[in-house]
């Protein structure tokens, strides 16, 4: 499979990449049981345009898009690629800067990545530039929440039993 | 009588005909949208022209709900993604924790949990069978024959697991407590009814002209397409790429066993139909491997701690669920809560392409694309 | 009391009298078949049906009739008033209008006609106007679409069905429904017209709008279709219309085909053998129908259509050309029977070679077993 | 290559906008119902009518055919043969307009909610709600998320509620033998 060698920089997928992709700007680790390949927002086309492109690498199915809300390091986006031609995984982090969540959009690419980004986006509030259809998906269309965010609270089990007052926009 | 909105009064050209193009909304109530799925078809007559596919109407915070709870207790808000087959998504959600804490697991649990989670695979397939031969239109007969099989899969699970539906019998580290004494003549009873039920769909639906006139060539799906959307599991197959995660990447005890991997050719919707069928029997063969495989021992480690504490880790763990590639991401940053957990779920990628698989079908073949997707709103929705 | 003597020797009188004793049996089995075919539909899946409301369930059509009855009649905000509320009736009266025609036994039966089969044609063409109606005017769309697949569906098979029935009219040389049943004590027109029986009842079940031609009503696309809108008394019209035809065809096509009061073997014990033979043959022609229903899935519109026009419509009229060299050379009537049964083979052969069937059917546990299939290649078709 | 470095942080605080969303929410109003059955023979044959409807309406009560979640397959395995309702002249129907029962099977959800409504209000009347499972009673194990109602009876009126998550099928069949029950004592208060 992986045919570069495997250093403490570039660990397992991560010096194929490397390899094959040397302009692409990365920081590489380890997850529990994957690479991690890390870029920021704007090296983040390029990269994968390299990933999918590239007939020795050619992950060609996106698996997964992951918002995360990293608190005081702002939002960071996560994406899961899979080469079915070489069994290959990697996943890629592209953490955003505080107050600015934007992350251009990978639906030009691929055509999965549609949902997915608007899942992201309205549970994060980030922004994916370049969507063509940046509406909510799961949450009603006026809406303007981010459940996943760490700031955005439960409803108690005080208000359904009737102790507490509900807060405002919860109650009906 | 203002059943056209005034913007569609316009006529539209079409083969020198006039014609007004029509907005059908189908669902959240509807008898053949699988749950409280929603789609806006504008047809022509009787042909779609465009199809916009509305979620969210079962969104209930799973993700949100699951940063909220201890380890084991958030366990049962993820058996009720896919509720058709829970086990699977036990098995999924165990894996991310245990690969997160470094948990080993008895070799005896792999056992046990991959025979409940092909039996549990079973059933979310005899589920599709009936509701699609309901769709169809053969007039609830294709549910019937599937409830029996599945009602008997459930006795099992209760007789092991104390539930029907959601067990959570899956522990991270094991597998909540053993076996009942009689497991294994009940295994291969369940199996031999499974294989006549299986024997009866040929009959019923695989047989059947009017089906095989209506499902074959239907909404064709290309491997290249299919993989730029995001579709794996049995829609996947049926494009013709054997490709499934319990081969490609073998994940608990799959690597020992020997089984196949059913694909189609064209895509279509009777190819999808087919590969499940095929993979019912290939998953009661694992059932049987595993009854003859299962070693001796624990089910569940005993070095576990009393609170499970997980100070870093990061993961994304793939495994087959029923309906393709149920994907796990999980992030642990200390304490006995997930900092992150994200459902990566195969219906929400399948869903996704529909619109290019209904757009210039007919309005009832629209319905049967929908239905060959096998959606579940758990996990689409979360 | 015959065709020839009305009560008290007035004729409306006894046309009255007639009819209301027909209505009031159509209701009654029309009520028991309801409740007969929840019973028959939970036989083939494996179920008991109703139970609970009398003995064996028996008052379960009552129940729902006395339900549907009591239940609040809704009108939506935007459908067309009259048409709305008027389409049940006339959905109902064209099925109540057959019934007139019809005879139940050698000398039962409102009006023997001289164009009785004429009359049945004319008057069931008039079925499609209260459903058209019906979609039109209850402003949803689910009701409109089926309105209109009715209609297209029912105007395109009401052609292939004359046409068998003509074949047989022809052989019969009456159009007179009572003449036509006792023509056949010896030989059912079903021995000598099998090609015409098998388009008569295709054509039937698509009237009908029974599986696998229930499009216009079809429950996973478009939740009921015409009548989607409709609840309480109107929606029970529609029920009653419904049960009423199946029930008003069963006894046309076994008169026209089966013998209707006639004993095929010869031999008449009276009226009550007569009007027993009448149940038998239209309940087992209903059985029938039931049974289609629960094991076949739908057509779509565009196949049903190319049925109809494409196998039908061309099979019945070589059928009637048929029927005609015979009888005008007067060849023995053996050769109808030859002829027609050569038709219906055709019409099978035809199905089997235009159905794109899979190539190995119902061979896939047997494939499997025999290990024939090779790993990760499997199994389609 | 450096990460994070260009803008200094300006982080507006997270102030949720939901919307028109408290009038979608709005319960459900029910004016004071005239149906039909009230008005057949107002006074005219006082005895044994009423009962003869009610024992009708409880023998034929038709659920829509409408499921939400999880509960939804509890109660299409009580339709089917092992359980099977149609011993009780229950059978699904798909129509709002042509049923007397609302199953309501699963978690109800905030966008959900307007479509359950709506329905309610289509249903003509006599009409009941059977509220199945946890979810549909109070939220179950989802109420703290806050896209989640906390309990169907807070848009429409329930007449049954039957516990379980899921509820197994012979508890579903408990519940409508409890309505049935309903049905019959209540016939002189309600009609």
């Amino acid at each position: 499979m992986s045919n570069a060698a495997t250093t403490e920089e570039f660990p397992g997928v991560a010096a194929l990449i490397h390899k094959h992709l040397p302009k692409a700007q990365f920081v590489a680790s380890r997850t529990s049981n994957d690479v991690d390949i890390r870029t920021d927002p704007a090296h983040l086309i390029e990269l994968v345009e390299g990933l999918k492109s590239r007939p020795e690498l050619a992950f060609d199915y996106l698996r997964n898009v992951v918002g995360l809300d990293m608190e005081a390091e702002g939002l960071e986006v996560k994406y899961h690629f899979y080469s079915f031609a070489h069994n290959l995984h990697v996943q890629v982090s592209v953490p955003t800067p505080p107050g600015n969540p934007h992350v251009p959009t990978l639906t030009h690419l691929y055509a999965g990545a549609d949902w997915h980004e608007r899942e992201a986006a309205e549970m994060f509030g980030l922004v994916f530039d370049g969507h063509p259809n940046p509406k909510n998906l799961l949450l009603e269309e006026d809406l303007r929440i981010h459940p996943l965010l760490k700031a955005h609270p439960l409803q108690k089990v005080e208000i359904l039993q009737g102790i507490e007052e509900p807060t405002p926009g919860f109650k009906f | 009588m203002s059943i056209w909105p005034e913007e569609r009064v316009l006529p539209l050209e079409r083969d020198g005909l006039n014609t007004v193009d029509m907005t059908i909304n189908v669902g959240p109530q509807h008898p053949a949208t699988h749950g409280v799925f929603r789609m806006v078809l504008t047809v022509d007559g009787e042909v779609v022209v465009d199809c916009e596919p509305y979620i969210g109407y079962l969104h209930r915070g799973l993700e949100k709900l699951t940063e909220s709870a201890d380890y084991r207790q958030a366990m049962g808000w993820w058996d009720r993604t896919d509720y058709l087959a829970g086990m699977c998504c036990e098995m999924a959600y165990c894996m991310a924790v245990e690969k997160m804490a470094g948990i080993e697991v008895p070799e005896r649990a792999e056992y046990i949990r991959v025979m409940m989670a092909e039996l549990s695979r079973i059933n979310s397939h005899f589920m599709f069978l009936g509701a699609f031969g309901a769709d169809v239109g053969s007039f609830g007969t294709s549910f019937i024959y599937a409830w029996r099989e599945r009602e008997r899969i459930y006795d099992f699970f209760e007789e092991v697991a104390g539930d029907r539906m959601f067990p959570t019998y899956f522990r991270p580290g094991g597998v909540q407590m053993d076996l009942p004494a009689n497991c294994e003549s009940r295994v291969r009873g369940l199996i031999s009814s499974i294989r006549q039920g299986i024997e009866d769909f040929d009959g019923l639906l695989t047989g059947n002209e009017i089906f095989v006139e209506r499902c074959q060539g239907l909404a064709p799906m290309t491997t290249e397409r299919a993989i730029n959307w995001g579709i794996t599991g049995p829609i996947l197959r049926a494009t013709g790429l054997p490709w499934d995660v319990r081969k490609a990447e073998p994940y608990s005890v799959y690597d020992r066993l020997d089984f196949e991997i059913p694909t189609g050719k064209q895509g279509d919707i009777f190819d999808r139909y087919f590969v499940r069928l095929a993979e019912v029997y290939q998953s009661t063969r694992i059932v049987e491997q595993c009854l003859e495989q299962m070693p001796g021992g624990l089910v569940l480690n005993p070095d576990l701690p009393k609170t499970l504490r997980i100070d870093k880790g990061e993961c994304y763990i793939r495994t087959e669920g029923t309906k393709g590639e149920y994907g796990v991401y999980a992030m642990a940053r200390g304490g006995n809560k997930a900092y992150r957990m994200k459902l990566r779920s195969p219906s929400f990628s399948n869903l996704a392409a529909l619109k290019e698989m209904v757009v210039g079908s007919y309005l009832a073949d629209a319905i049967i694309i929908l239905g060959s997707l096998d959606i579940v709103l758990g996990e689409v929705d979360k | 009391m015959s065709f020839g003597d009305p009560f008290f020797g007035i004729s409306w009188l006894d046309a009255i009298i007639r009819t209301v004793i027909v209505v009031l049996v159509m209701t009654v089995i029309v009520v028991y078949l309801t409740y007969g075919e929840r019973k028959v539909v939970a036989l083939f899946q494996q179920r008991l049906g109703p139970m609970r409301t009398g003995p064996w369930g028996l008052l379960q059509g009552f129940a729902d009739a006395v339900k549907l009855v009591t239940k609040e009649d809704i009108r939506p905000a935007n459908a067309d008033r009259w048409v709305f509320e008027f389409a049940p009736y006339l959905t109902f009266i064209p099925v109540l209008m057959v019934l007139i025609s019809l005879p139940f036994a050698r000398d039962w039966g409102v009006r023997n006609m001289t164009l009785g089969m004429f009359y049945v044609f004319a008057i069931l063409g008039l079925n499609i106007v209260g459903i058209l109606m019906a979609g039109l005017g209850s402003g949803n769309k689910y009701a409109l679409l089926g309105g209109v697949r009715a209609a297209a569906q029912m105007l395109s098979y009401e052609i292939p069905l004359v046409i068998s029935l003509l074949s047989v009219a022809m052989i019969a040389g009456t159009l007179n429904l009572n003449a036509i049943a006792g023509l056949q004590a010896h030989r059912p027109f079903i021995v000598l017209q099998p090609l015409a029986f098998l388009i008569f009842f295709t054509a039937m079940l698509s009237e009908l709008h029974r599986a696998p031609f229930d499009i216009p009503v079809a429950e996973s696309e478009i939740v009921g279709g015409y009548f989607v809108e409709y609840s309480g008394i109107r929606w029970s019209m529609f029920q009653l219309t419904e049960y009423a035809s199946m029930w008003a065809f069963s006894v046309f096509g076994s008169t026209m085909f089966l013998g209707g009061w006639e004993y095929p073997k010869g031999g008449d014990w009276g009226w009550g053998w007569q009007l027993f033979l009448t149940f038998v043959k239209s309940g087992a022609w209903i059985i029938a129908i039931m049974w289609v229903r629960t094991t076949v899935p739908r057509l779509r519109i565009d196949q049903l259509m190319s049925f109809c026009w494409k196998v039908l419509l061309p099979l019945s009229l070589a059928q009637m050309l048929m029927n005609g060299f015979i009888l005008v050379y007067g060849w023995p009537q053996e050769l109808l029977t030859v002829t027609s049964g050569a038709g219906a083979v055709f019409l099978f052969v035809l199905i089997a070679l235009v159905i794109r069937r899979p190539k190995k059917k119902t061979t896939l546990l047997g494939a499997y077993r025999q290990g024939s299939l090779p790993s990760g290649q499997g199994s389609a078709p | 290559m450096a990460l994070n470095d260009a803008t200094p942080p300006q982080v507006k605080p997270y102030v949720p906008d939901f919307g028109s969303e408290a009038e979608r929410l709005r319960p459900v109003e029910i004016p004071e119902a005239r149906a039909a059955y009230r008005l057949v023979l107002p006074g005219v044959m006082q005895v044994g009518v009423d009962t003869v409807f009610a024992m009708s309406r409880k023998s034929s009560l038709w659920p829509m055919t409408f499921g939400l979640a999880c509960c939804a397959i509890e109660m299409i395995g009580t339709f089917m043969a092992n359980h099977d309702l149609d011993r009780f002249g229950i059978v699904p129907w798909p129509s709002p307009r042509q049923s007397d029962v609302m199953i309501v099977s699963g978690t109800v959800t905030k966008k959900m909610a307007p479509a359950i409504k709506l329905l309610y209000e289509q249903m003509p009347n006599p009409k009941y709600v059977i509220s199945m499972g946890a979810c549909a009673t109070n939220g179950g194990p989802y109420t703290e998320y806050d896209r989640v109602l906390q309990g169907v009876d807070k848009i429409i009126p329930v007449d049954v509620y039957v516990p379980g998550c899921p509820p197994r099928p012979e508890s579903l069949l408990d519940g409508f033998l409890a309505l049935q029950r309903k049905i019959m004592e209540e016939k002189r208060t309600v009609g």
